[in-house]
């Protein structure tokens, strides 16, 4: 099977998460559309790598699940203790600053 | 490409492979000396962490600073070391397996971020600007990050005199990011580099002691959009990857003059490509700008800097800034030469756009953070102006910008944080009315930052701004220059207006009280404004310093 | 390239002690006031006697720049800390040495602190460190030869103006006091922005200049251009031109770019106002003759004809404008367009009558403009308004502060006996050998300058005595001691006027040369 | 011997210094200290007069160089003087007038506190005057020139809390400056076309010169002189003028100041000569004046107004003497003296008279003086004969030459000047028996002044009396004395001199002269000696109600120039404030609105945030891909 095709599907993903930050409103929503594009990323990653027949590819997706595991940490974080401060994950809902 | 071949030259992989034993993977050889810097502050950070393990609270906060200042200061000295040993010039070269470049320009950032964030740090430390809370000093910093803002939990751990000495740590792991984020050589590096300085980064926006919303605020409106940011770097770095086959600086740039050694022919298809190339590269640069805070990639700055407490803004402010910038020169001068004429015409539009964007919309701000922000906005713009210039004092330039702007940016914010009032620090701009005649002195530097920002003569913003303008016009892109002329015009009118507003308008009776800082608070000022004035009357020095490190290894 | 260089860098240090002076004026703590403002009034009397050295070993024969001074400053961008007057610039120094003593004692009780202000607010202290400080910058600017450094010069010296502008403002004041400090920042930001877009836009030519000459030597630049060593294309040279004449117009300022004087000189106090429009203003002129004829004169000749009608505009325009005004200062101020459009006019008609006629009338214009100005700030002090309405039959109570008004006056509208006259004849005689028609129309200015100086006269001096002017002191020791030096120097040179000249005209040779005119000669050799 | 010359103005120009900046302590002793250094200048002037006479024609002039006074590339100007024949003239007249005048001052502003500046302005004025008439060049004729303008306006403004006089000083110095542009455009054009501006070469050169450059050069000339000598179309300050102290009207506004247009023209006489079409525009401003001025004599009822018209119309007829080139300087300038004295001597028997009358000056308030105030009386009958040209006085001779040169400028031109010359005498004896006849004769209308006091006419003190007498001597014998004792000649190698022969023989014209003298007189003595002079003015003929209002000039003046002029500044004053200034605020404006709305795209929300940076990149990319594709 072409591996171009994987391409296509990685573009998807990362259109589909960009568009999911764009319209969601629910903070951890936004932030998993987030960690769907980074998973776009490594699908290209990987397949490329498949296509150069070199491995750069695989560790950086690798790393990139490391970066995106501490994302997870650090952003939940952040996330949780707004929640706990104004009982809303909504984005919209922090917007003091503006202007 | 076809799939066939793809799949053919594959097969051939494997079999081969099967045939005869995998030779050794060679061990990863390090060069320690050169990667001091980094290498002593990573340290710092992971020793500091033990320290919040393991050292009793009420020792935390000295053990903390006293490592902090150590480390930073010792990873200086590296620096200095490794410039005087020659590795900002003759014995420039690639380190770590080509994944970190130890030349001119990196040294120079990595000194030029180590001394800001010595500066930053001190502003960090300091306990001196609130009243004791309970007995206890208290810093700019939440007394317990996790406990809801106004809840008991929070009472009672500021009762307890708790203090988010985790501020160290962080900082600590953000200056060893920045310091390999303008020397990473490699995409990999880049982006590991980008989210080791990026998340404790999200983290300190959210550790405000004061105005705690806000700053919680900032830190989820920092974090996602640094994230979403991130992740369009990442895709960029895969098409490039997939463009180049592979991730070091080096090979990209081979491929793209078209000087690649040997092509596999079944990469051929791929390679060269340049769809994926300039796609993928306008993404990498977008993660870049968006660092930098240049139009359009901006709208998180005047947020994030308003919300996050006031050092760590001005941390932020000066050496994120410091930071991008080296990654965004050593991208487009090491990796996209060949690319040039592809990218000027588009950063010259974002240049454009960052200039004017930030000077106008600066001009109706009411809240001296925001202010700032916009200022720093329209600063990143005459940097591009300098970078642009795409000529060694082009680079030179923005070396010389860089470590002008970063010390105007961190005393301007340590000022900000001694005016307070009731709430806090007094952000909103109708407080600072007549400052100038209830502490003269504080105004007075405050207005030095200000016309600094302004460009005025005889301070380092003109020599910085004159540096990059001038590489801009010898550059060809003298458009550029007025266009940055016409926007000084325009952002110098609202630095007046601070500063008609600090002297010529009487003190209003509930107005802000100066703080009287400790030490380090002050030493950050000094400091400030002893740079600014010393770049602006005598900056030849730093200007030779900027030349002799304006050289890229690759 | 330099001429006598001197062991001794008199140059420097004429600048260096009233920036030291200011400084130390600063430094003085706040209970001490009136030891500041005798510091200052000291210091300026040392940069007086300085700027007498500097006129004395000046050499009218010698080099065309003396006391030269030449240091590395900032290598990349070919900047040298470079010094050196000719004729002009001693001139303009003098005046400028002369004045601010002046000013000084004019403006002693300009900044005393209100009992309402702080106690560490020490606006006395201030106010006479930043006018030493202008004193300073304005000297170092009339001696830099190099392109630079004269720029930065130029944007620095606003710093102090914008200050003293917006700081200390005339208490003389209609409307309520949030009213006046609103109309002086006004006009104080107004001040700042103009100078500063002009300041910006001569940024880029200046940048401009170093791409295509390399280096900011006024010296080297012109030599080279004159040798043809350095080849300038022609829309080049007239861009650059543009930028750096844009700044001084503004500064200068040259019809349309007028309006921020009259809202500055309004809303500061006499002495301020005297600072700018007297000294600091001269800087553009000034740097009319030597930087844009200087290095582009090829695009002066160019621009001259506009030029010329734009200073006719500013002539005719500014002295009707003057007519129609009602209050005293902004009066004078329109007063001073109408004159600087003489001086613009006398630059750029291009003969030697002219141009030494343009150098005389910065000078003269200075002291008339101050000794009118001051006396007006004093007679505006007493009675505590700037409307001329406000006043008449002052000649009765005070018949010294009328008379020297009137002198003042008369000087402004330039009779004859007086300095102005001098100048200002020079200028009409050198435009009308070369432009008649510009001449015939300037001429008009002579009738438009009587015209609104006895107005104001007539209406603020004469008739009968309101009744608020009835207790109106005359004019006291210290303000005769700055009106009656003044009035004596304006009448020295309106009869004697040579040692002025003899300063100036070598400087005017140089400068004809530079654009290489030659006046147009009579049409009958008459038979002398 | 020279090296007296600037002596002349120095001593007065010290007076004026000493008086001016004396102070208070100066007070009891300043009018002598200033009526001495006038006399000292006269003397000097009679000694080098007799200096003068000791030498041959040729040689008589002398120069005295003091020093460089503008010293610029090709323009050189000199404070150096120049004493010939006709300077002496003026010399004597100014300086000796002016003596008297300071005497007669003493006394008639005996109770004025400001009586020391008054001296130290009128020597101020001797000074400039001096210097007008001494220098060697035209940039300090200029120089004395605009000297005696200034000193003109602080006299007539002396009385300052009166509004009139302090806007008649304005009017009177404003007009001058108009004049003055002339003087300074012909400056102008003499340095460009000749390189210099001193007399001596530019006369020499006059002959090189263009025709049209020379008229040019004329007619600027003319225009400072209508300016200085109050000549159609600037002549309307000189009635105003009359608000200054009577002595100030006699000396400046009489006797010396106003004729220096005349000089100006003499001296000028080699441009002139070459220059005819100049010369013909000279004759007409002065016919013109001449009449209009003595139309307005007759109809004034202010004894100064009136006078002061008589003084405009007897300088048209010097002007027109003047114009009428070499048959005419001569008599132009004898005119002059003898003017100066009547002229002066009836100014000061006007003020003379004011004094008596509570400082009242409408002649129809007066009547029948003769009797009160004897020596006033004689002195200014004298001096009236002398003025209408009562055959064997001095205005006799001078009137009679200039009407006999009018006549021999031949041709139409000739006749006509003639006529209007002949005309002017008629007149001129009419209005002065008027103001003869409401004076001194008739019955007494004397009315109370404002306090309600009647006045007491007395002779006036001695101080002021010695002068009148003695300017009417002047007056009486100055004509005989110059016609016999060769004034022509005296003044011929300056000016030149060409006799003209008049087409009806010179006695016809003296005869028409004396004729039209005698049909002036009666009508006047028809209108006013036989019948009682009504004490409020008829509303009189057109024409009279028109020479009340000056013929109308003022309201002219006011309707073209004030009014226009006011108009004009208002608008300028707004132009400069909302269009000038308005696009600038306008711009700065503009931008803050810019910058508010850009504002509004900050909106707190971090998914537009996201959306700016999403569409960002997809114009990054878009672009980048452009590019290439270009």
């Amino acid at each position: 099977m072409n591996p171009v095709n994987y391409l296509y599907l990685s573009a998807l993903l990362f259109t589909i998460g960009a568009a999911g930050v764009l319209i969601r409103r629910n903070a951890i929503v936004v932030f998993m559309c987030v960690e769907l594009m980074l998973n776009a990323c490594n699908l290209a990653f990987v397949t490329f790598s498949r296509m150069h027949g070199n491995l750069d590819g695989q560790i950086v997706a690798f790393f990139t699940m490391v970066v995106a595991a501490a994302e997870v940490v650090v952003g939940l974080a952040i996330i949780v203790s707004v929640f706990r401060a104004r009982h809303s994950a909504s984005v919209d809902d922090a917007s003091l600053m503006k202007l | 490409m076809s799939a066939p071949a793809v799949a053919s030259s594959v097969h051939t992989l494997w079999t081969t492979a099967a045939v005869e034993p995998l030779e050794k993977i060679p061990a990863p050889h390090i060069e320690y000396t050169q990667l001091a810097p980094v290498l002593i502050v990573v340290g710092a950070a992971v020793l500091s962490v033990l320290v919040e393990a393991f050292v009793p609270r009420r020792g935390r906060y000295t053990a903390q600073v006293f490592l902090s200042v150590l480390a930073l200061a010792a990873a200086f000295a590296a620096v200095v070391g490794l410039a005087a040993g020659g590795y900002g010039s003759t014995k420039a070269h690639i380190a770590a397996m080509g994944a970190i470049a130890v030349d001119g320009p990196a040294l120079f950032l990595q000194g030029t971020i180590l001394l800001a964030s010595i500066v930053a740090v001190f502003t960090f430390a300091e306990r001196r600007l609130d009243p004791a809370d309970h007995g206890h000093r208290v810093d700019s910093f939440a007394a317990e990050a996790a406990a809801v803002p106004g809840s008991d939990h929070e009472k009672a751990a500021v009762r307890a005199g708790f203090t988010t000495t985790e501020v160290f740590p962080f900082a600590l792991f953000a200056v060893a990011g920045m310091l390999v984020f303008p020397a990473a050589n490699d995409l990999l590096t880049l982006f590991i580099a980008l989210e080791v300085f990026s998340l404790p980064l999200y983290l300190l926006c959210a550790l405000a002691r004061r105005k705690r919303l806000m700053s919680q605020e900032a830190a989820v409106k920092y974090f996602l959009l640094g994230a979403f940011s991130s992740a369009f770097l990442l895709f960029g770095i895969a098409l490039l990857y997939g463009y180049a086959g592979s991730v070091s600086y080096a090979v990209i740039a081979d491929v793209v003059d078209g000087t690649v050694a040997s092509v596999n022919p079944a990469l051929a298809g791929t390679m060269g490509n340049d769809a994926l190339l300039l796609i993928g590269f306008a993404m990498v640069l977008m993660g870049l700008l968006f660092k930098v805070g240049a139009v359009p990639f901006h709208m998180w700055t005047p947020d994030v800097y308003q919300g996050a407490p006031t050092p760590v803004t001005g941390f932020m402010a000066a050496a994120t800034k410091v930071a991008a910038f080296g990654a965004l020169l050593r991208l487009l001068y090491v990796v996209l030469p060949g690319l040039t004429w592809d990218w000027r015409p588009v950063m010259w539009g974002v240049a454009i756009l960052t200039m004017l964007g930030g000077a106008i919309v600066a001009i109706t701000q009411t809240d001296i953070k925001r202010l700032l922000a916009y200022s720093s906005i329209a600063h990143a713009g005459f940097l591009l102006a300098g970078v642009i210039a795409a000529t060694p004092s082009g680079i030179s330039s923005v070396l010389f910008y860089l470590g002008a702007y970063s010390f105007v940016t961190i005393g301007a914010f340590a000022v900000v944080t001694l005016v307070r009032d009731a709430g806090g620090e007094a952000t909103h701009l109708s407080k600072w009315a007549g400052l100038g005649r209830r502490s003269p002195l504080v105004a007075a530097v405050f207005a030095v930052f200000l016309l600094a920002f302004a460009g005025i003569p005889l301070t380092s913003g003109f020599s910085g701004k004159f540096a990059v303008f001038k590489a801009a016009a010898e550059g060809g892109a003298g458009a550029l220059v007025v266009v940055g002329v016409l926007s000084s015009a325009i952002a110098a009118f609202f630095y007046i207006r601070v500063i008609v507003l600090m002297f010529f308008s009487e003190p209003k009776a509930d107005g802000p009280t100066v703080a009287v800082p400790s030490a380090f608070t002050t030493v950050a000022i000094t400091a400030g404004v002893a740079v600014t004035l010393a770049l602006g009357l005598a900056p030849q020095y730093f200007l030779d310093l900027a030349n002799q490190a304006s050289v890229f290894v690759r | 390239m330099f001429g006598t260089s001197t062991a001794f860098p008199l140059l420097t240090v004429t600048a260096a002690v009233p920036a030291v002076g200011a400084i130390l004026t600063a430094a003085v703590p706040a209970a001490r006031r009136t030891a500041a403002k005798w510091l200052a009034l000291l210091v300026s009397l040392a940069t007086l006697v300085l700027a007498g050295i500097v006129f004395a070993r000046f050499e009218p024969g010698g080099e065309r720049y003396q006391l030269t001074e030449s240091y590395a400053w900032i290598k990349d961008f070919g900047v040298r800390y470079e010094l050196g007057v000719d004729g002009i610039g001693v001139a303009l120094i003098a005046l400028t040495a002369l004045l601010v003593p002046f000013v000084i004692l004019a403006g002693w009780h300009d900044a005393d602190p209100l009992e309402t202000s702080s106690k560490r607010w020490r606006p006395t202290q201030g106010f006479f460190a930043l006018i030493l400080m202008v004193e300073a910058m304005v000297i170092l600017s009339f001696e830099a030869t190099d392109v630079f450094l004269f720029y930065i010069l130029f944007e620095a010296m606003l710093i102090p103006m914008y200050f003293l502008i917006g700081g200390f403002g005339d208490r003389a004041h209609a409307g309520s006091d949030e009213n006046a400090a609103a109309q002086r920042s006004y006009a104080a930001v107004k001040f700042l922005l103009y100078n500063l877009v002009g300041g910006l836009i001569m940024l880029a030519a200046v940048i401009g200049l170093y791409v295509v000459a390399g280096n900011f030597s006024l010296t080297e630049i012109a030599g080279a251009r004159a040798n043809g060593s350095l080849e300038i294309a022609t829309s080049t040279e007239r861009w650059l031109f543009l930028g750096f004449f844009f700044a001084f117009a503004v500064k200068a300022p040259l019809w349309p770019l007028h309006t921020w004087l009259p809202n500055a000189m309004g809303e500061a106090t006499a002495p301020v106002a005297v600072l700018i429009t007297a000294v600091v203003d001269k800087v553009g002129t000034f740097a009319m003759l030597r930087f844009c004829l200087g290095l582009f004169p090829e695009a002066s000749k160019w621009a001259t004809p506009a030029i010329v009608v734009l200073a006719l505009i500013s002539i005719v325009y500014g002295a009707l404008v003057a007519v129609g005004q009602r209050d005293i200062k902004r009066l004078v101020a329109y007063a001073s367009i109408s004159h600087f459009g003489f001086i613009i006019l006398g630059i750029f008609a291009m003969t030697s009558q002219g141009q030494s006629g343009a150098t005389l009338y910065m000078v003269n214009h200075g002291i008339s403009t101050a000794a009118l100005m001051l006396v007006a700030g004093f007679l505006i002090s007493r009675r505590g308004s700037r409307l001329i309405a406000d006043y008449g039959g002052v000649q009765k109570v005070a018949p010294v502060l009328a008379g020297t008004f009137l002198i003042g006056g008369l000087a402004t509208l330039s009779l004859p006996g007086i300095a102005p006259f001098v100048s200002e004849f020079l200028v009409l005689v050198g435009t009308y050998a070369r432009y008649p028609v510009a001449g015939v129309i300037a001429t008009t200015g002579i009738v438009l300058a009587a015209l609104y100086t006895l107005v104001l006269y007539q209406r603020t001096m004469t008739g009968p005595v309101k009744e608020e002017v009835r207790k109106l002191p005359d004019l006291r020791p210290r303000e005769l001691a700055v009106v009656v030096p003044l009035i004596a120097v304006l009448i020295f040179l309106g009869v004697f006027p040579k040692p002025l000249t003899d300063v100036v005209n070598p400087a005017v040779r140089h400068t004809m040369s530079d654009v290489q005119q030659k006046d147009p000669q009579p049409e009958v050799e008459a038979a002398k | 011997m020279e090296n007296l010359i600037a002596l002349l103005v120095g001593a007065p120009l010290l007076g004026a210094a000493v008086l001016l900046c004396g102070g208070r302590r100066l007070d009891r002793t300043g009018h002598w200290i200033g009526t001495l250094l006038a006399a000292v200048s006269f003397a000097i002037g009679l000694a080098l007069f007799a200096d003068m006479l000791g030498k041959g024609a040729e040689e008589r002039a002398l120069y005295q160089r003091l020093f460089t006074w503008i010293p610029v590339e090709g323009f050189q100007a000199d404070i150096a003087f120049q004493l010939d024949q006709l300077s002496m003239t003026f010399v004597l007249l100014i300086s000796g007038v002016g003596t008297l005048i300071h005497v007669y001052s003493i006394g008639y502003m005996e109770h004025d506190e400001r009586r020391r500046r008054f001296f130290g302005y009128l020597n101020l004025f001797v000074a400039a005057m001096l210097l007008l008439v001494l220098a060697d060049n035209y940039l300090l004729l200029y120089f004395g020139w605009e000297g005696v303008g200034l000193a003109s306006y602080l006299l007539i403004g002396f009385w300052q809390h009166k509004p009139s006089a302090a806007t008649a000083a304005k009017k009177a110095f404003l007009v001058n400056r108009v004049g003055d542009i002339g003087l300074s455009i012909a400056i102008m054009i003499m340095f460009t076309t000749f390189g210099t501006f001193a007399f001596g070469p530019v006369l020499e050169a006059s002959g090189q010169a263009s025709q049209g450059t020379l008229t040019a050069i004329g007619l600027m000339l003319l225009l400072a002189a209508c300016g200085k000598s109050a000549q159609v179309p600037l002549q309307s300050w000189l009635g105003d003028a009359m608000e200054g102290p009577t002595p100030v009207s006699a000396l400046i506004h009489a006797a010396t100041m106003v004729t220096a247009g005349v000089y100006l023209i003499v001296r000028s006489a080699d441009i002139f000569n070459a220059a005819p079409d100049a010369q013909l525009v000279v004759t007409i401003v002065g016919a013109v004046t001449l009449l209009f001025g003595a139309i307005v004599g007759c109809a004034k009822d202010d004894i100064k107004k009136a006078l002061a018209g008589s003084t405009m119309s007897q300088i048209g007829y010097m002007i027109l003497a003047a114009g009428l080139g070499p048959i005419g300087y001569v008599f132009a300038i004898m005119h002059l003296v003898t003017h100066g004295f009547f002229k002066a001597g009836l100014f000061l028997g006007a003020g003379s008279v004011m004094h008596g009358m509570n400082d009242e000056v409408d002649m129809r308030k007066y009547g029948g003086l003769r009797t009160y105030m004897p020596v006033t009386f004689v002195t200014f009958g004298l001096g009236y004969l002398a003025i209408i040209g009562f055959p064997g006085l001095s205005g006799f001779f001078s009137k009679d030459k200039i009407i006999e040169a009018a006549f021999a400028k031949g041709g139409a031109e000739g006749w006509i000047l003639g006529a209007v010359t002949l005309l002017g005498a008629a007149i001129t004896a009419y209005y002065m028996t008027r103001v003869m006849l409401m004076t001194f004769f008739g019955e007494k209308r004397w009315q109370p002044d404002a306090d309600g006091n009647p006045p007491h006419p007395h002779e006036s003190p001695r101080s002021m009396v010695i002068p009148m007498v003695l300017l009417a001597v002047g007056s009486v014998a100055g004509g005989a004395v110059f016609e016999f004792a060769g004034f022509v000649e005296w003044l011929e190698p300056v000016t030149g001199y060409e006799h003209g022969h008049p087409p009806i023989g010179a006695a016809a014209v003296t005869a028409c002269t004396v004729a039209v003298m005698v049909i002036g007189v009666g009508l006047a003595y028809l209108q006013y000696g036989r019948r009682p002079v009504p004490a409020v003015a008829p509303r009189g003929s057109l024409l009279t109600r028109a020479a009340r209002r000056d013929l109308l000039q003022d309201d002219f003046n006011h309707a073209v120039f004030v009014t226009g002029g006011t108009h004009l500044t208002r608008s300028l004053v707004y132009v400069d404030h909302s269009l000038v200034d308005g696009v600038v605020n306008g711009t700065a404006a503009s931008v803050g609105g810019l910058s508010g709305r850009l504002r509004k795209l900050q909106n707190g929300y971090a998914r537009s945030y996201a959306v700016s940076m999403f569409g960002g990149t997809a114009v990054l990319i878009a672009a980048t891909l452009l590019m290439r594709a270009v």
